[in-house]
């Protein structure tokens, strides 16, 4: 119901299931003007650090700001890019190795539209959305995460 | 004047708390509200952040308004 | 286990859907380098057209030389990319309006790669894979389509 | 000499089959090929379509040498 009343709510717990990125793709196949869709998804590393393996991530946000960052780079890409659809779902609180994080959906009558879309939203979450990541690391370990 | 702080991230770690209201003397910009915050916790002196005034990356030159809700953000990590 | 047998068959009869999408999302959780997956969708449009309007797309293909040209596509994006996965999807027969009938999936440790493997693959597969689209138009007509 | 022609999309409609034996009185380059087959197709006179022989387009001096499989490709539509 919550959803109905906040369809652009970004903010998910914990990460996002390949079911649920099944689920937006198919509610989009009504959508006959569609010919491309553009998904992008963000996946926990298990990369190497000093203190061992990273475990997951800690996501928290400054959430009222984000959501404000989201709907500013959501108004931006529709004004840039011929889109007909644009989701973006962004985790909050523990996602561990190899589950997803990040999901943004572009959909367009062209596939440039969409590919350019898409690689548009990424950059602007990753440079302008105030979201913090802990990486968990070895067994109790952390490094706060900064992006590039 | 008081209002609202905001830590977040590594910074909430260093502060202890995630939320204070600050009191201060007089009118400050955010430059001065910097270097008080850094006299009160020292710890953060040698972290990157960017301040945030009502939701909005200030520069130190201005000055804050109340009713403000002022942020401290570490770097960014979403995605 | 044919399928086994054959991990680069790429043709596959009639539409692709949301849950085999999924499914292939899933089973890159265990491969934890990836930090990025991109994905293209190529949705069959309702265009408008002299005839009436686009209900499906029929597809045919000169197999064998599509599945080389697949190849050699694949090859080339390995070479160009730093990828960790590359999967290509792409139906034969008739794949109705609102559905999926293409699939490009490409995951790397790093956004930039996974972005530009995509839209070079989509690109490559458009211009140099030997396959035909009968686009099925109103009640009984048809325009054979043609890549731009 | 005589080889395999294949025809695809709407030079299969127009030829009315998709496979045929060609049989040539002698060597042929790919654009006397050509040439002959729409002599027998003559519809296929306005239609856009590239020869693939042995599947790799060809252009129309190469000479074709047997065995061979030539197949003539209309625009491409995959996506």
């Amino acid at each position: 119901m919550e959803k109905a009343h906040k369809p652009k709510k970004v903010f998910v717990q914990g990460p996002i299931s390949p079911d649920f990125v099944a689920k937006s793709i198919a509610s989009h196949q009504s959508k006959t003007g569609i010919g491309a869709h553009a998904i992008f998804l963000g996946q926990i590393r298990a990369d190497q650090k000093e203190g061992g393996l990273v475990t997951g991530i800690d996501y928290t946000a400054y959430e009222e700001m984000a959501e404000q960052a989201f709907h500013n780079i959501r108004e931006a890409a529709f004004a840039k890019f011929e889109l007909t659809c644009m989701h973006i779902y962004h985790s909050l609180g523990l996602v561990p190795t190899g589950e997803i994080s990040l999901f943004v959906f572009v959909s367009s009558p062209h596939r440039r539209a969409a590919f350019e879309a898409s690689e548009y939203i990424v950059e602007e979450i990753k440079a302008n959305v105030p979201i913090f990541g802990k990486e968990l690391v070895g067994d109790a370990g952390f490094i706060w995460k900064e992006n590039t | 004047m008081s209002f609202q702080v905001k830590y977040f991230g590594m910074l909430a770690e260093i502060a202890g708390l995630s939320d204070e209201v600050w009191n201060a003397a007089g009118g400050l910009t955010v430059g001065q509200f910097r270097a008080q915050m850094l006299d009160k916790y020292p710890a953060m002196r040698d972290k990157k952040f960017k301040i945030a005034v009502n939701q909005k990356i200030s520069e130190d030159f201005v000055l804050i308004e109340t009713p403000a809700e002022i942020a401290l953000l570490p770097p960014f990590a979403g995605g």
